[in-house]
C-alpha cells in the first residue's frame, strides 16, 4: 500500500477485514532457506500462514528472497518492499543494520527482524530467550552426564552464539557444580569436519554430552557421536540439537536395533513467531518499534524429549517454572 | 585428556579429516601432470558429493549395507563425466585451463543445488539412510597403542592411502604413466613419438574427475552425511594446494594432505591442552592455514610445475 | 632408378604464408640427400610434411614406389621414417632410456621393464657407435649426446629413412666429427638420409645430392660432385656470396675487458670456470675456442653478472664489474649477444619494437619520470629495423613471429647500437644462413674497427679463424693457449681445445 | 574478418550462446526462458533502483577483477583476493572510525588504508615467493583463511567492543552519496564505481604507460630474459603482488565504506575474490576487459535475486548460466574458427 492510510504500520489493510490482500516475505540470510535452521522454521512459518488464509505463492501473497551474500540483504529488502508486501520479515542478526537502512525509506512498508533488535517505528523486533533454553538444555545435560565432562561447540564469535553458551553454562552449573564445560567455537557454520573433529577430541577426552550452536559444522558433531555409538551401542553418548528439532540427525541403526545421539534439542519456534507478528499485522496492532521476546512462556522456545528421562524432564519443568516466574536469572553473556 | 589418547585423537581424525582432501589431490596430480591446470578440483568434489548423497538416498533399500560403496562408484562416474566439460574446454576448444575450472566450480554448485531443489523441494538433502562408520581392523585394531590410533578409523581412509600408492605406481611405473607425464611436460615430443597428446589428456582429466568425486563422494558419506550448497567449501582450494606443496608427485599430495590434516586435528587438540589455553582463539583457528606456509617456507621451498602446464596444445605451432 | 622416398610437386600453407611451392624431393636409397635454402625457406615444414606433423594442401608421397598418406608420426614411423628435430624433441626431466623408448615401452607385467629397454638401448648404441649413458637424465648431458639420443630414438624404431634438421647446428667441431662418422656408419647399414644444414663445408664433405630451395619454392637438385661452396650459396640465396668476410690486420689498442683469477661455479656447483685470466683490448676481436662445457657459459654469465663468480676479478676499463647487478654493467658499457636466443636475448611475446628496448626503456627519450615515450620508443626500432635489415611486418610484430634469422639481427642490433666498449657474442650465427651470418659478421668487424673490444664465443673453428683477431682457446674452466688465427690449423686448434699442450699440436696433426 | 572485429564478436556471441544454452537448461527443467530472461533483465536495469544495485554490485567486481589480471600479467597467480579485500575493507572502516577528520583528508585516507592493508596481506606471499619461491597459489589460499578469522578477531574484539558489527563510518569516511541514492530511488549505489572506474584507467597506465608495467609484463612473459635486460625479477614480483592485493583491498574498502558502511563478523567468504578469478580471465587481463565482464557478472548476479520471484527459477540457474557462458568465453578459440568457417562459406 502507498496511501497514507498505511502510515500507521499498515493496519488499515487489515480492519477492512480482506485478509487476503495481506502479502508477507521473508529475507533469508546467506544461510539459505532451508538452512534446517531458523531460515527454514521462519519460511515453515509463512507456508503455514499462507495455508490457513490461502495466500498465493508470489506477489500479493507470500514469498521469500534468498540472499546469496551480505550485499545482497539490503537489495532484497527493497525488492520486498517495492513489490508492495505489507510485511517483510528479515532473518538473522545480520539483517539488522540493512533492515534500519531500508526502513527508513520505506516507512509504508511494515517490517520485523528476527534474532536482534532495531528500533524503529515500522520494525518489530523479534528475540528469543535463547539463552533460557540453552539453560534448560544445559539442566539436562548436566543431570545427563556420567563423567561429569560436557562440551559446547558453536559457529562463529558472536553476541548470539556467546548467549547460547552463557546460557548453557550456567544451566549445567545450577544442577552440576562440579562439572567441567569445554567451550569451543569453531569461527564458522559450514565446516563438518572441523565439527567432527573438534567432537572426536570432546569426546575421547570423556565428555559425554555436547550441545552444538553450530549449523553446518555441528553436523560433524552428530556424525562423530554416531560413530562412536555404533562401534559400543551401550555406551552413553549425546547430542543436544539447536533450532530445530534434530531428532532426526541423531538417528541410527546398529544390528537392526535403533538408536538415537540426540539427547535433546532446544528448539526455537521462529515459525510461530512469524505467523503470530504477521497476524497480529493483519489485524492492525501491528507491533511497529516493539521488542517482542519470545520466551519459555510463548512457547516460542522449546525443549524436545526426545530421549530425556522422566525425572530429568521434571526437573527441567521445574526450571522452567523458575525461570518463567522469574526467580532464576539467565546470564547473556559468558561474564 | 592424556597424551596417549590425545595421540590417538590426533592421528584419528588426521586421518578421516584428510582421506577426502588425499582423493581429489590425486585428480588434480593427474590432470596437471598431463598438462591441464585443474581449480575445477572444488567443483568435482561438489558433484561427487552430490551424486553420492543422492545415490545413497536413492537406493538405500535396493544395496543396503553395499549402499555407501556403490554410491561411491557413482560419484566417480559422475565426476568423471562432469570432468569432461573441463577437458572439452580446455583440451579441445583450447579453453584458458583456469577460467574453465572457475566455470567447473561455478556449474557443479549451481546444478548441485538446482537439482537437489527440484527433486527433493529443499535446498539441501536429508540424511543419508545408510552412512559409513568407523571400523576395527580385525587383528591390526588389537595392538596396543598403535591399534586404537591407526587402525579404527573409515576404510575410506586407507582406501585413499592405497589409490595414493596406485596412482604413483601407475604414473611412475607403467607406460601410460610415462606417456602421460611425458605429455605434460613436452607434448610435441611426445606427439613425435606417436603418442595422442589430447587423447592422453582427455583421460587424465577424466581421471582427476573420478578421483574428484570419489573425493566428494567420501567427504559427503563419511563427514556430511548430506548434501548441500555449504557441503563442500573451500576443501577442493586446500586439495589443490596439497597437489603443489606435493610437487605433483602422488605421495607428496598425499602427505601434504595428512599434514594439514594433522595440523587441523593439532589446533584443536591443542586448544584442550592448559599451555595452549591463552592462545587467542582466532590464532587457533588459523594455525593449520599457518602451520601449512611455514611448513612450505621452511623446508619445502620451491616446485618446478611440469613444463607444459597451462598451455592448450596445438599441433604444428612451436 | 631405385628412390626410397618421393615428395612430388608439395604444397603447404600457413595462415599467411606458403611455406612450401609445388616443392619435389627424392630420395635414392642409400645417400646422403642434402636440403639447403635460407632461414625461413621451407625446409623444416617440408620435412616435417614428409614425418606426418603437416598435412599437404597439395601434392604426394611415395616410399618405396608406394603413394602413401601420413597423417602423423606413427604412419611415417611405420613406414620407417625417422626424425632428428631442429629443435630437440627431448622430455628434459626423463633419462635417456625412457625418452628413447617413449611410446613403445617394452613390458614386463603392468610395469615398463627398464632393465630390457637398458639393455637394448646399450646394444643399439654400441652397435653405431653413438656413445650415450642409458641411465642419465637429460637435463644433465651436453647437447652432442641429446642429439645422439634423437638419433637413437630413430633407429630403436627401426627407421630407414632418416631426417636430419640442422643437427650440426648446435655442435662443436668434435661432436660434427663424430656426427659425420654415424652418417658413415648408417649408410653401410643401409639407411638412406636427408641432412639439412647451412653449413656448406659440410655438404659438400658428405652428401651425395643437394636440393635447394628458395623462399617455398623448388631451385634444383644437383650432384655434389663438382660443385662449390659459392654456386650452392648463390643458387640458395639467389645472389653472389661472398665468404671469409674481408677486413683489415686489426689495430689494438688499450686493454678494455680485464680478467684475472675468475671463478665461477655452475648451476650444480661444481667450479666450472678455474682461474680464469684474459683480456680483450680496444680495437681487436678475441675468440674463445673450446669444447661445449668447459665454462664458455659460466664465463659469459659471470661477466654479465647473470652469475656471482665466486672470487677474482672482472674490469672495465679498471672498473670493477664482478660485484655489480647486471643493469649496472650493462650501464657501464658491456653489451652482450646471449647463446639462447629465445631464452634470454627476447621476450618472444613482445613486439620486436619493445624488444630493441629491453635495457634501455627507462632512460630518456625513451621514458620521462618513469613514463614510457612510445613515440620516440618508435622511431629507435624503426631505426634499428631499417639499419640491420630485420625482415619484419612492422615493428609492433610479436618477436615470436620472426624467424631466428631475423631474431637475431634484431638482437645485434638492440647490442650494437647500444655502442658498448665490449660486445659480447655468444654464438651469433647458430642456426642461420650464410646470408645472414656474412651480415652479422661484418657487423662484429665494423664494432672492433670503430675500436671497440668484441668477445666472440662460437663452436664453428672457421668462424672462429676467418673473424678474430687473437684466439684464446679454453679447457676445463682455463685459458690454455692464446694463438694467432693467421697460423693455426683447425686441427691444432681442435688438440688444444682437447687439452693437449701446444707443441705436441705441432708434432700430430692427425686427429 | 580482421582479428579487431574477432575480438569484440566473439565475446558477444559466447554471451549469445551461454544465454542461448541456459535458455534451454530452463526449459528441460520446466521453466520459462522468456520469463525467466525477461525477470533477469529487470532484476538487473528494469528500473533506476535495480539499475542502481546492479552498478553497486560491478564495483567491487571491478576492484577483485584488476587484482587477478594485474597479478596474472606478471605471471602470478593470485587466489587470494577473498582476504586480501576482507583485510581491505575492515582497515578502511577502522580508520574510518578511530579518526575525525574533514572528509577531504578523512575519505582518501580511509581508502588508502584499505588498499595499504590489501597489499601488506598480498606482500606475504609475493615475498615468500620471490625469495623462497614457494608457489603463491597455495600461500594466498592459506592467507585467505587467516584474513577470515583474523578479521573477525579484529571486528569483535578490537575495533568494537563485542559487538557483531563495527559502528557505521561517518560521513567524513563515507562514500554514500544521497545524491546517486536518491537518483536511483534509494538504492545502495556510492561513489565507488567511479572509483573502480579510476582504477581500471590506472591498471591500464601502470602497465602499458609506465616503465615499470613495462617491467612487469616483461617479468611476466620471460624471467631469463627480464633477467638479462638487467631487470630486478625478485622486485617486481613482490611490487606485481602488492599492487594486486591493493586492487583488492580497495574492492573491500568500497564494501566497507561503500556498500555497507561499517564491518561486520563473517561466518564465510563474501565469493567476490573468487568471481574476480573469472572476470579478470573473461576480460582477457586488460582494464577495459575487466571492466566489461565485472559488468555481465553485475548484471547476471543481481538479476538473479528477483528471477525467483517473477519467474521462479531458482537463483541457482543464474550460477548455470555464469558456468555456460564462461565457457564460451574461455573457449573463444572454437568460436573464431567456425566464424571463419563460416565466413568462408558465405563467400
Ligand atoms: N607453425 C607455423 N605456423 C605458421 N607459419 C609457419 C610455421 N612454421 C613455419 N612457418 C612459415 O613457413 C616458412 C618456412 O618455415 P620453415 O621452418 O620451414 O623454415 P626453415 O627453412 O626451416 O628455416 P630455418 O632454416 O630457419 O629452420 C617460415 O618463413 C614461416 O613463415
Ligand atoms: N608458431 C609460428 N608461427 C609463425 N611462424 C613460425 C612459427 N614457428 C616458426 N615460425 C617460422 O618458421 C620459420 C623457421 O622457424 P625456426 O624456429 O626454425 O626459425 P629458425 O631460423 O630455425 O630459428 P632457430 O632454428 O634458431 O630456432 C621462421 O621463419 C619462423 O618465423
Ligand atoms: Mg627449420
Ligand atoms: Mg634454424
Amino acid at each position: 500500500g502507498t496511501d497514507d492510510a498505511d502510515k500507521d504500520g499498515g493496519g488499515d489493510d487489515a480492519s477492512t477485514g480482506e485478509t487476503s490482500d495481506f502479502s508477507v516475505s521473508m529475507v533469508t540470510d546467506t544461510g539459505g532457506v532451508d538452512d534446517k535452521s531458523f531460515n527454514q522454521s521462519a519460511w515453515e512459518g509463512l507456508e503455514a500462514l499462507g495455508a490457513d488464509y490461502d495466500l498465493e505463492k508470489g506477489v500479493g501473497g507470500y514469498d521469500y528472497f534468498q540472499s546469496n551474500n551480505e550485499a545482497d540483504y539490503v537489495t532484497n529488502l527493497k525488492t520486498a518492499a517495492r513489490n508492495n508486501f505489507d510485511l517483510v520479515f528479515g532473518i538473522g542478526y545480520l539483517l539488522e543494520e540493512p533492515i534500519k537502512q531500508v526502513a527508513e525509506q520505506e516507512e509504508d512498508t511494515m517490517f520485523a527482524l528476527v534474532d536482534a533488535v532495531a528500533e524503529l517505528d515500522n520494525i518489530a523486533s523479534i528475540t528469543f530467550t535463547d539463552h533460557e533454553g540453552s539453560f534448560l538444555v544445559g539442566v539436562a545435560a548436566g543431570l545427563q552426564t556420567k563423567t561429569n565432562k560436557i562440551g559446547f561447540i558453536g559457529g562463529t564469535d558472536s553476541d548470539l552464539i556467546n548467549k547460547f553458551a552463557a546460557g548453557f553454562k550456567a544451566g549445567v552449573e545450577a544442577v552440576n557444580p562440579d562439572a567441567e564445560i569445554d567451550i569451543n567455537l569453531t569461527g564458522g557454520f559450514s565446516d563438518a569436519a572441523r565439527g567432527q573433529q573438534l567432537a572426536a577430541s570432546m569426546y575421547g577426552g570423556g565428555a559425554d554430552i555436547i550441545y552444538h550452536a553450530a549449523g553446518e559444522t555441528g553436523t560433524g558433531v552428530f556424525t562423530e557421536a554416531k560413530n562412536l555409538k555404533q562401534q559400543e551401542p551401550e555406551r552413553e553418548i549425546f547430542v543436544i540439537g539447536v533450532d530445530r528439532d534434530q531428532e532426526e540427525e541423531g538417528a541410527l541403526t546398529v544390528e537392526g536395533e535403533d538408536y538415537n545421539v540426540t539427547l535433546t534439542s532446544m528448539v526455537k519456534r521462529v515459525d510461530v513467531a512469524v505467523q503470530d507478528i504477521s497476524k497480529r499485522a493483519m489485524e492492525g496492532d501491528f507491533p511497529g518499534g516493539e521488542v517482542i521476546e519470545y520466551g519459555i512462556e510463548e512457547e516460542g522456545i522449546l525443549v524436545a524429549e526426545t530421549n530425556l528421562s522422566q525425572e530429568i524432564l521434571d526437573e527441567v519443568e521445574s526450571y522452567k517454572q523458575q525461570i518463567v516466574d522469574g526467580e532464576i536469572d539467565v546470564p547473556l553473556t559468558m561474564e | 585428556m592424556d597424551i596417549v589418547s590425545a595421540f590417538e585423537i590426533l592421528v584419528k581424525s588426521m586421518l578421516f579429516a584428510s582421506a577426502p582432501l588425499i582423493l581429489t589431490a590425486l585428480g588434480g596430480v593427474f590432470s596437471e601432470r598431463s598438462g591441464v591446470v585443474n581449480i575445477g578440483l572444488e567443483g568435482l568434489m561438489v558433484i561427487g558429493a552430490f551424486a553420492a548423497v543422492v545415490f545413497n538416498l536413492t537406493f538405500a533399500s535396493t544395496f543396503g549395507a553395499a549402499t555407501p560403496w556403490v554410491a561411491l562408484l557413482a560419484a566417480m562416474g559422475i565426476g568423471g563425466l562432469f570432468s569432461l566439460i573441463h577437458a572439452v574446454a580446455s583440451i579441445t576448444f583450447r579453453a584458458n585451463q583456469v577460467v574453465s575450472g572457475v566455470a567447473i566450480n561455478f556449474l557443479a554448485v549451481g546444478l548441485g543445488v538446482f537439482l537437489v531443489k527440484a527433486w527433493y523441494g529443499a535446498g539441501q538433502t536429508a540424511k543419508i539412510p545408510v552412512p559409513m562408520y568407523y571400523t576395527q581392523i580385525p587383528i591390526l585394531s588389537d595392538i596396543p597403542v598403535i591399534g586404537p590410533m591407526f587402525f579404527n578409523n573409515y576404510l575410506t581412509s586407507y582406501l585413499a592411502i592405497i589409490v595414493a600408492i596406485i596412482a604413483w605406481f601407475v604414473l611412475f611405473k607403467t607406460p601410460f604413466g610415462l606417456r602421460l607425464r611425458s605429455v605434460g611436460e613436452h607434448p610435441l615430443a611426445a606427439d613425435t613419438m606417436g603418442i595422442n597428446v589430447f587423447k592422453m589428456r582427455y583421460i587424465a582429466v577424466f581421471i582427476s574427475g573420478v578421483l574428484g568425486g570419489l573425493g566428494g563422494g567420501v567427504y559427503a558419506q563419511t563427514i556430511s552425511q548430506d548434501f548441500s550448497g555449504g557441503t563442500i567449501t573451500g576443501q577442493g582450494f586446500i586439495a589443490l594446494a596439497a597437489v603443489i606443496f606435493g610437487k605433483w608427485h602422488p605421495l607428496g599430495a598425499m602427505g601434504a594432505a595428512l599434514f594439514f590434516g594433522l595440523a587441523q586435528s593439532l589446533a584443536i587438540i591443542g586448544g584442550s591442552f592448559p599451555l595452549l589455553s591463552d592462545v587467542p582463539n582466532w590464532a587457533l583457528l588459523s594455525a593449520p592455514y599457518i602451520l601449512t606456509i611455514l611448513a612450505l617456507a621452511g623446508f619445502i621451498g620451491r616446485a618446478d610445475a611440469p613444463k607444459a602446464i597451462g598451455t592448450p596444445y596445438i599441433k604444428g605451432k612451436r | 632408378m631405385d628412390y626410397v622416398i618421393e615428395m612430388l610437386n608439395i604444397r603447404k600453407e600457413f595462415p599467411g604464408i606458403v611455406a612450401n611451392d609445388n616443392i619435389t624431393l627424392q630420395l635414392k636409397k642409400g645417400e646422403i640427400h642434402a636440403l639447403l635454402g635460407e632461414n625461413g625457406a621451407g625446409k623444416s615444414t617440408l620435412m616435417n610434411v614428409l614425418f606426418g606433423l603437416y598435412q599437404p594442401e597439395q601434392g604426394e608421397i611415395k616410399v618405396k614406389g608406394k603413394k602413401v598418406h601420413i597423417t602423423n608420426p606413427n604412419v611415417a614411423n611405420e613406414l620407417g621414417i625417422g626424425m632428428v628435430h631442429q629443435h630437440f624433441m627431448l622430455v628434459e626431466s626423463f633419462t635417456i632410456t625412457e625418452n628413447i623408448v617413449l611410446g613403445i615401452e617394452p613390458k614386463k607385467g603392468l610395469t615398463i621393464d627398464m632393465k630390457k629397454a637398458e639393455k637394448e638401448v646399450q646394444a643399439i648404441s654400441d652397435r653405431y657407435g653413438l656413445r650415450v649413458d642409458a641411465t642419465a637424465k637429460i637435463s644433465d648431458i651436453s647437447v652432442g649426446m641429446q642429439q645422439r639420443v634423437e638419433i637413437l630414438k630413430t633407429l630403436y624404431r627401426g627407421a630407414e629413412m632418416l631426417i636430419f634438421d640442422e643437427p650440426t647446428a648446435v655442435l662443436t667441431p668434435q661432436e660434427i666429427n663424430e656426427l659425420t662418422q654415424i652418417f658413415r656408419t648408417l649408410i653401410k647399414e643401409g639407411k638412406s638420409i636427408i641432412l639439412i644444414t647451412h653449413k656448406l663445408k659440410e655438404i659438400i664433405e658428405v652428401c651425395d645430392r643437394v636440393t635447394v630451395i628458395r623462399k617455398g619454392v623448388g631451385i634444383d637438385t644437383v650432384d655434389v660432385e663438382g660443385t662449390t661452396p659459392n654456386e650452392l650459396a648463390s643458387l640458395m640465396v639467389g645472389r653472389e656470396v661472398l665468404f671469409n668476410t674481408k677486413k683489415t690486420p686489426a689495430q689494438p689498442k688499450e686493454t678494455v675487458l680485464d680478467i684475472a683469477k675468475l671463478n665461477v661455479k655452475d648451476s650444480r656447483g661444481v667450479m666450472s670456470v678455474k682461474d680464469l685470466d684474459l683480456t680483450v683490448r680496444a680495437g681487436e676481436i678475441v675468440g674463445i675456442a673450446g669444447v661445449d662445457g668447459n665454462g664458455q657459459s659460466e664465463l659469459i654469465e659471470a661477466i654479465t653478472g647473470l652469475k656471482k663468480s665466486s672470487s677474482g676479478s672482472i674490469k672495465l676499463n679498471g672498473k670493477e664489474l664482478s660485484s655489480l647487478k647486471p643493469r649496472k654493467i650493462t650501464e657501464s658499457g658491456v653489451g652482450h649477444i646471449p647463446q639462447d636466443r629465445h631464452k634470454h636475448g627476447l621476450v618472444l611475446d613482445f613486439s620486436i619494437g619493445d624488444n630493441m628496448l629491453l635495457q634501455t626503456y627507462y632512460q630518456s627519450p625513451y621514458s620521462k619520470r618513469s613514463m614510457l615515450n612510445n613515440r620516440e620508443i618508435n622511431k629507435q626500432a624503426k631505426k634499428l629495423i631499417a639499419e640491420f635489415d630485420v625482415r619484419t611486418p612492422s615493428e609492433w610484430t610479436e618477436a615470436r613471429a620472426l624467424s631466428g634469422g631475423n631474431q637475431q639481427k634484431a638482437i645485434i642490433g638492440r647490442e650494437v647500437d647500444r655502442n658498448p666498449d665490449v660486445l659480447i657474442a655468444a654464438q651469433p650465427t647458430r642456426g642461420l644462413d650464410v646470408g645472414a651470418i656474412e651480415f652479422i659478421h661484418q657487423r662484429l668487424i665494423d664494432q672492433r674497427d670503430k675500436g671497440k673490444a668484441v668477445l666472440l664465443l662460437s663452436f664453428e673453428l672457421d668462424e672462429i679463424i676467418n673473424v678474430s683477431d687473437r684466439i684464446a682457446v679454453i679447457y676445463e674452466g682455463s685459458i690454455v693457449a692464446i694463438v694467432d688465427p693467421k697460423e693455426t690449423t683447425e686441427q691444432e686448434l681442435g688438440l688444444l681445445m682437447a687439452g693437449s699442450k701446444r707443441k705436441e699440436a705441432g708434432e700430430d696433426t692427425h686427429v | 574478418m580482421s582479428n579487431r572485429v574477432l575480438t569484440i564478436l566473439i565475446p558477444i556471441i559466447s554471451v549469445l550462446l551461454g544465454l542461448i544454452v541456459g535458455a534451454i537448461v530452463m526449459s528441460v527443467s520446466g521453466f520459462n526462458p522468456i520469463e525467466g530472461y525477461g525477470a533477469l533483465i529487470k532484476g538487473a536495469v528494469g528500473d533506476s533502483f535495480y539499475l542502481g544495485e546492479t552498478i553497486r554490485q560491478i564495483t567491487p567486481y571491478i576492484f577483485a577483477g584488476l587484482a587477478v589480471a594485474f597479478a596474472f600479467r606478471t605471471g602470478l597467480f593470485n587466489i587470494g583476493v577473498e582476504g586480501q579485500l576482507l583485510v581491505g575493507w575492515t582497515a578502511s572502516v577502522w580508520v574510518g572510525l578511530a579518526f575525525d577528520l574533514p572528509k577531504i583528508i578523512h575519505l582518501p585516507m580511509a581508502v588508502l588504508a584499505g588498499a595499504l592493508a590489501g597489499a601488506l596481506w598480498a606482500f606475504i606471499p609475493g615475498i615468500l615467493k620471490a625469495r623462497l619461491r614457494v608457489h603463491e597459489v597455495i600461500v594466498t589460499i592459506m592467507m585467505n583463511y587467516i584474513a577470515l578469522h583474523f578479521v573477525n578477531y579484529l571486528i569483535r574484539y578490537v575495533i568494537s567492543d563485542e559487538q557483531n558489527t563495527t559502528e557505521r563510518v561517518p560521513e567524513s569516511a563515507s562514500l554514500k552519496s544521497p545524491l546517486l541514492e536518491t537518483l536511483t530511488d534509494y538504492s545502495t549505489l556510492h561513489y565507488g564505481i567511479f572509483l573502480a572506474l579510476a582504477g581500471a584507467i590506472v591498471f591500464w597506465v601502470i602497465l602499458e604507460k609506465t616503465t615499470s608495467g613495462f617491467e612487469l609484463r616483461s617479468v611476466g612473459l620471460n624471467q631469463h630474459a627480464s633477467e638479462y635486460a638487467g631487470m630486478n625479477v625478485n622486485r617486481n614480483i613482490v611490487l606485481s603482488m602488492v599492487i594486486s592485493g591493493a586492487f583488492a583491498g580497495l574492492a573491500g574498502a568500497m564494501e566497507g565504506l561503500g556498500t555497507f558502511g561499517y564491518g561486520f563478523i563473517h561466518d564465510s567468504f563474501s565469493g567476490v575474490g573468487f568471481d574476480g578469478i573469472a572476470v579478470a580471465l573473461l576480460g582477457g587481463n586488460i582494464a577495459i576487459g575487466v571492466v566489461l565482464a565485472a559488468a555481465l557478472f553485475g548484471i547476471l548476479k543481481q538479476g538473479a535475486l528477483i528471477m525467483p520471484l517473477e519467474s521462479g527459477v531458482p537463483t541457482e540457474l543464474v550460477e548455470i548460466v555464469i558456468a555456460i557462458i564462461i565457457f564460451f568465453v574461455a573457449s573463444s578459440y572454437i568460436i573464431a574458427y567456425l566464424l571463419r568457417r563460416f565466413k568462408k562459406g558465405a563467400n
